[in-house]
Order: C-alpha cells, then structure tokens, then sequence
C-alpha cells in the first residue's frame, strides 16, 4: 500500500521536475497576484498591513486552485489514469498521494515564498510564523478539496471556471480561518484557536476527501 | 385601506419583497409548465 | 472462472448490448467481435469493472468484482485504446511505474528483455517515438504479467505491424498454455483461434 | 427478494413513480395555496405592529421560511444523491436534480427580503450578517450543483457527479456557517446581525409557520411536476 504510494510521488515529482515551467508558472501567479492589490489599494504601509492576511490568503488559494485543472486532466488524456484505477492500491490511497504529490509541487512554494511577500505588505517579521504555520495547514486541504472537484469535472467543457465555481464555496471556511489566523496574531491575540481548527479541517479532509475523489473518479472514468 | 398598502411608510420593503417573492415563484411555476408542454409534444 | 450474467449496457440513452452473458473457465479465450459502435469497449470497460452495467453481474471466480475491488483489479491487465504511456518518461521508467502499480514483481533485467522483444528503445522518451512504437511500449506490459491470471485487451492488435501482430499472438497463446485466460476485441479477425466468439450487432 | 423489499423498491422505478408524483403534486399545490393565504392572512392582518421596526418586521414572515427551506431542500436533496449513489437507483438522482432549482429559487428569495429588511433597519441594502453570508455561499453551492449536472451530457454521471458534491457540500454547510459566525464577530460584533428577531408573538409565530408549510408543500409540488418532466425526458 505504501510503496504503490511512494512509487505516485516519486512518479509525480520526476514529472513535475520535467516540465518545471508548470511548477514555477503556479508560483509566479502567486506573486502576481499579491502585488496587484497594492497597485489597486495604494501603498499607504498601514493599510497594506492590514489587508495582508486576507490578500496572501486569497492569492495562494487562487494559485493552488490554478494548478488543479493538471492534476488528473494529463494523466486522463494518455489513459494512465485508467491503470491507476486498476492498480493493485485502493484508489482512495492512489487519490491521496496524487493529490500530496500536487501540494508539494503547487502548495508548498507557496508557504515558502508567502514571507517574501509579507515582506512588500510591510508584515511585521513576528507574524512571518504564523503565516507560513496557517498556510502549511492550510493549503493542503485545499488541495484535497480541490481534488475533489478536479475529479468531478474531469474531461468537462469549460472545466477551469467550473471548477471554480464547485471549489471556491468550500474553500470559504479555510480562508476564514487562516487568513484569521495571522490577523488574531497580528492583534497578539495568539493564533492558537485558528491553527488548531485548521490542523482538524486537515484530519477531517483527510478521512473523507479520498473517498470522495475515489468516488469522483469512478465516475468520471466511466 | 389606504394605510394598510402604506404599511406604516415601509411600503417600499415590505412589499418589494412579497411582490418580487410572488413573482419569482410564479414565474418558477410558469417555466414549469413550459416545460411540461415540451416534454408532452 | 471469470462468469458475466444479463449484462445490459447503455450509453447515451441507447442500449447497445442487453441480456448478454458467457463464462470463462481456466485456459480459454474469448474474442469479442463486432463492427465499430457495437459497445465492444464498453464491454471490455465492463468486465475490468471501470464501467458499471445497467443491468447484469460479471463475476470472478464466483464474487461479484464491484465487491472484490482491488483484489480483483490486482489479478488482472486491461489494456484500452490509450497506450497508458507518460510523454516526458522513457519506455523504462514507464514500464516500470506500471508493474509498480499493477504490483506486478520485475527486475531490472527483465523489463529490458520485455522491451527488447518489442524492439523499443529503454532510455529514450516516449515523445519522441512513433505511434506504433507507442503501442508496442504499452505492449510490452505482457510480457512482465505472466503473473496475472486475466488479460483483457482492448483492439490489441490494431497499428501493429506484421512482426508485432505475430510477437502478440505468441505471447496470448503463451498465456492460454499457463492456464490464464484472455478476453480480446477486434473488428477484423487476426487469424486466432478463440476457443469462445462473442458477436456484437 | 422479500415480499417488503419487493414494495419498497416498487416506486423506485421511475415509470410506476409518475403516477403517483402527479398526484402528490395536485395535492400539495392546493394544500401550499391554502396554506399560503392563510399565513398572508395571519402575518399581514392579525399580527400586531412591532414596537422597534413598526411594519417593516412583516417581512421576516417570508424571509425565515425560505431561509429554512433553503438549507433543508440542499439536505433533501443531499440525501436523495446518497441513495442514488448508494442503492444506484435512477429515481433518485432525478429527484436530486429536481429539488436544485427550487433549492436556489429560496436561497435567492432568502437574499432578497433579507436585504430588504436590512435596509430600513440598519440602513445598507447588503449586511455582512452571519446568516446572509452563508446564505449567499449556499446560493453557490447550488449554482455549482446546477452547473455541474448542467455541464455533463450523460445523465447518469451527471446524477452520480452531483451527488458527490451534493454530499460534500452537505457536509460544508454548517462548517461554512459556524467560520462565517465566527468571523462575522470578528469583525462586525454582534450589533448588526439580524439574530435580534423581534420578540415573538404568538400570532407571528403561527404565521411563520403556516408560511413555511406553505413553502414546504409548495417545493414538494413543484419536485414532483419537475421530476415528471425528467423521467419524460430521459426515459422517451
């Protein structure tokens, strides 16, 4: 069971590290993003302070959902996926670690590099931990999340806004309670509260969201 | 009569909102039927 | 003993097979004939169970396989249109995550020989070869799954040269004297006795 | 197959279940009709003049029954999707798909008078309020629904899709409401939300209900007359 997992992140990382352009246009979308608000808000310091949390937030979410659409739809389109389904490991782990090996590659650099843009929001450094915490717990819930409306809308028309539509309402909860994180932090509040209720979304992600894209994905295989 | 419709100078809202409500679920019943007549022809 | 019972399938509201049913016992082969549309995939899709019939049962040595699974999915090769094969990895490491998968047992060596066999290059990438290389690289799967008791092959021998359509035929006959079974779709008769032929209209 | 089992799943099959959908239908139109007046009647006529918001309150007596039947059609519905999933009957997934537009219809109303009732209250067509918020974020989830069954051709992985997310969403629904509860403290304090509902009189209370029974029977109504257009559709 472990090795077939092993054996879907090593696969998924050689990929990843063959077509890096795919890799680095997620992050660079990440950093875009971020830097557009302060051109649409104005760089008044106090200001971009307090909108920081809620746009560093918006924008990993946007970006880790941009690379969602790549998640399943290659492996789809030259029949790979089919050999998965019928591989020797329950789908649900062969879910699990498609969807862990595509938060290393779209959700991690982006916890790495959220304190690089902390930093053009005049963050101060303080809170540079408690962000990089909320988006560690964060972001791979919304790749499990994400998965699963990646494989309900597998090889649809129009499947990049629609996967928009069905994931953005659930991701409301996790943006509430990381972008809140950082801003309880920020009012030395603690961020106790809110990271310890995204590490359990990420404990109920994980129970649930493999049955749910296994299930997605039988169907859409159909 | 007069000051029943006036509903107490919230007339705007109080009947913006049952008229629109009554529209809505009539034009959902309407479409409905539409629809029937469609999927009997 | 692979058993397939009232099997009924429709797609886009239109029934392409009902009522449809055979059994498969050790050593034998079933080929499924029947021009293009006549639901030979589907078929084929049905009994490796990634598409549920609207009516009917295929069941494997007498468990149904929507309750089997991955123990039934481990015992068996299903090989569809798609040669199952990445672009950016080489026939090797394709080769390889495939058995890894399947959880088929390989070595290093035989996966060279298998490849060998169906003359395509190990380290080069898929990418860069020809469509009927592509499908030999699917191909060669075969050869590693001596192990796995049920083969089911979609159109097999389609965009295969002379030499390839014989390496294939081989290597099922090969199979059938291991007492497996095969299943195979064709819309023109490859010159194989099949000891069981099913027609679709 | 037992004697029992036999009847229970007699009605699963859409062609003996159109008969019977017609019927409930006629009913429970005329039973939501009377209902409805009645509670019009009640809410408008006998229920007295609210101390703080004068005659603007009427409006909770069509607002708070649809928000209920929002939330409790996406859970019918969400249940319907898992028995179709789980039993793979047909049937159910058509009702799953012929409860979303209803579903959505109440949400929208929900939204409506709740701004309405916002505006001569606190003086903003739109209040971040706990309740409306996760109302507008249901209003998404049934568009997605929608959309999703909307964007597949063939209708049994369109049920079978929309059921997947159906549950998943179900299971998000109060997730969504408690994090916007909590942030809505967070940033708005309590002040705002419309959780101060005016005290609640005996004859408010009956017209609340009657309207929502009214709402109820009226979604089983129109369900049932949908799902007939369905099974036409699909099983010409």
């Amino acid at each position: 069971m472990l090795e077939a997992a092993r054996c879907i992140v090593y696969r998924e990382l050689l990929l990843a590290l063959r077509r890096r352009s795919d890799v680095a246009t997620a992050l660079l979308f990440f950093v875009i993003v971020a830097s557009l608000f302060p051109l649409g808000i104005g760089a008044e310091p106090n200001l971009l302070r307090s909108i920081a949390p809620g746009v560093i937030w918006v924008a990993a979410l946007l970006s880790s959902m941009l690379s969602l659409g790549r998640l399943f739809a290659a492996d789809h389109a030259d029949g790979t996926l089919e050999q998965m389904l019928l591989g020797a490991t329950p789908l649900g782990v062969v879910a699990l670690a498609k969807t862990f090996a595509h938060w290393l590659v779209a959700g991690l650099p982006l916890v790495a590099i959220a304190p690089l843009i902390a930093l053009q929001y005049d963050l101060p450094a303080a809170l540079y931990g408690v962000l990089a915490l909320s988006l560690a717990l964060g972001t791979p819930v919304l790749s499990m999340i994400g998965a699963i409306g990646a494989a309900l809308t597998l090889g649809l028309r129009g499947g990049g806004v629609l996967l928009a539509l069905l994931v953005l309402p659930l991701y409301v909860p996790v943006l509430i309670v990381g972008a809140g994180a950082v801003e309880m932090a920020a009012a030395g509040l603690g961020a106790g509260a809110q990271l310890l209720l995204l590490g359990a979304a990420l404990v109920l992600a994980c129970a649930f969201a493999p049955w749910a894209i296994a299930a997605a994905l039988r169907i859409s295989m159909e | 009569m007069s000051e029943f419709f006036a509903m107490g100078g919230y007339a705007l809202y109080v009947w913006g909102s049952y008229g629109v409500t009554a529209a809505l679920l009539a034009l959902e019943v309407f479409f409905l039927r539409k629809r029937v007549r469609e999927t009997k022809a | 003993m692979l058993e397939a019972a009232g099997l009924e399938c429709v797609r886009q509201q239109r029934v392409l097979f009902a009522g449809l049913g055979f059994a498969l016992r050790n050593g034998e082969s079933l080929r499924v004939a029947g021009p293009n549309g006549s639901g030979k995939t589907s078929l084929l899709r049905i009994l490796c169970g990634l598409l549920l019939p609207s009516a009917g049962e295929v069941r494997w040595k007498g468990a149904p396989i929507r309750s089997l699974r991955e123990d039934y999915s481990r015992q068996i090769v299903y090989l569809g249109h798609a040669p199952a094969v990445k672009d950016e990895l080489t026939a090797g490491e394709n080769l390889e995550i495939a058995c890894r998968l399947a959880g088929l047992p390989f070595t290093g060596d035989s996966i060279a020989e298998a490849l060998a066999r169906f003359q395509v290059p190990q380290f080069s990438f898929i990418k860069k070869l020809s469509q009927g290389q592509r499908r030999r690289a699917a191909l060669a799967r075969l050869c590693l799954s001596e192990s796995a008791p049920l083969w089911l092959l979609d159109e097999p021998f389609t965009a295969l040269d002379a030499a390839g359509i014989e390496l294939l035929k081989g290597l099922i006959a090969g199979h059938l004297g291991r007492g497996a079974m095969v299943v195979y779709s064709t819309h023109q008769d490859p010159g194989l006795a099949a000891t069981q032929v099913l027609e679709l209209a | 197959m037992t004697a029992s089992s036999i009847r229970w799943f007699w009605y699963a099959s859409p062609q003996t279940f159109f008969p019977l959908a017609g019927t409930i239908a006629r009913w429970c139109g005329l039973a939501a009709a009377l209902l409805a007046a009645a509670g019009l009647y009640v809410g408008l006529f006998i229920a007295p003049t609210d101390a703080q918001q004068g005659e603007a309150y009427r409006i909770i007596f069509i607002h708070v029954p649809a928000a209920w039947m929002s939330m409790f059609l996406y859970v019918v519905m969400a249940c319907w999707a898992a028995l179709g999933l789980a039993f793979n009957t047909r049937l159910s997934g058509m009702m799953a798909s012929a409860i979303a537009p209803t579903g959505a219809l109440f949400t929208f109303i929900a939204l409506w008078t709740g701004s309405l009732w916002g505006k001569p209250t606190w003086g903003t067509w739109w209040v971040w309020d706990a309740r409306l918020t996760s109302e507008l974020i249901l209003l998404f989830l049934y568009f997605g629904f929608m959309a999703l069954q909307a964007a597949i051709d063939d209708p049994r992985r369109a049920d079978r899709a929309g059921a997947v997310l159906a549950i998943v969403g179900v299971v998000n629904v109060p997730i969504i409401y408690y994090s916007v509860k909590w942030w809505n403290t967070l940033h708005q304090g309590a002040s705002v939300s419309l959780t101060r509902a005016p005290s609640m009189a005996a004859t408010m209370l009956t017209g609340m209900l009657l309207m929502a029974l009214a709402f109820w029977l009226y979604s089983i109504a129109v369900t049932m007359v949908r799902v007939r257009c369905i099974i036409k559709e699909r099983e010409a």
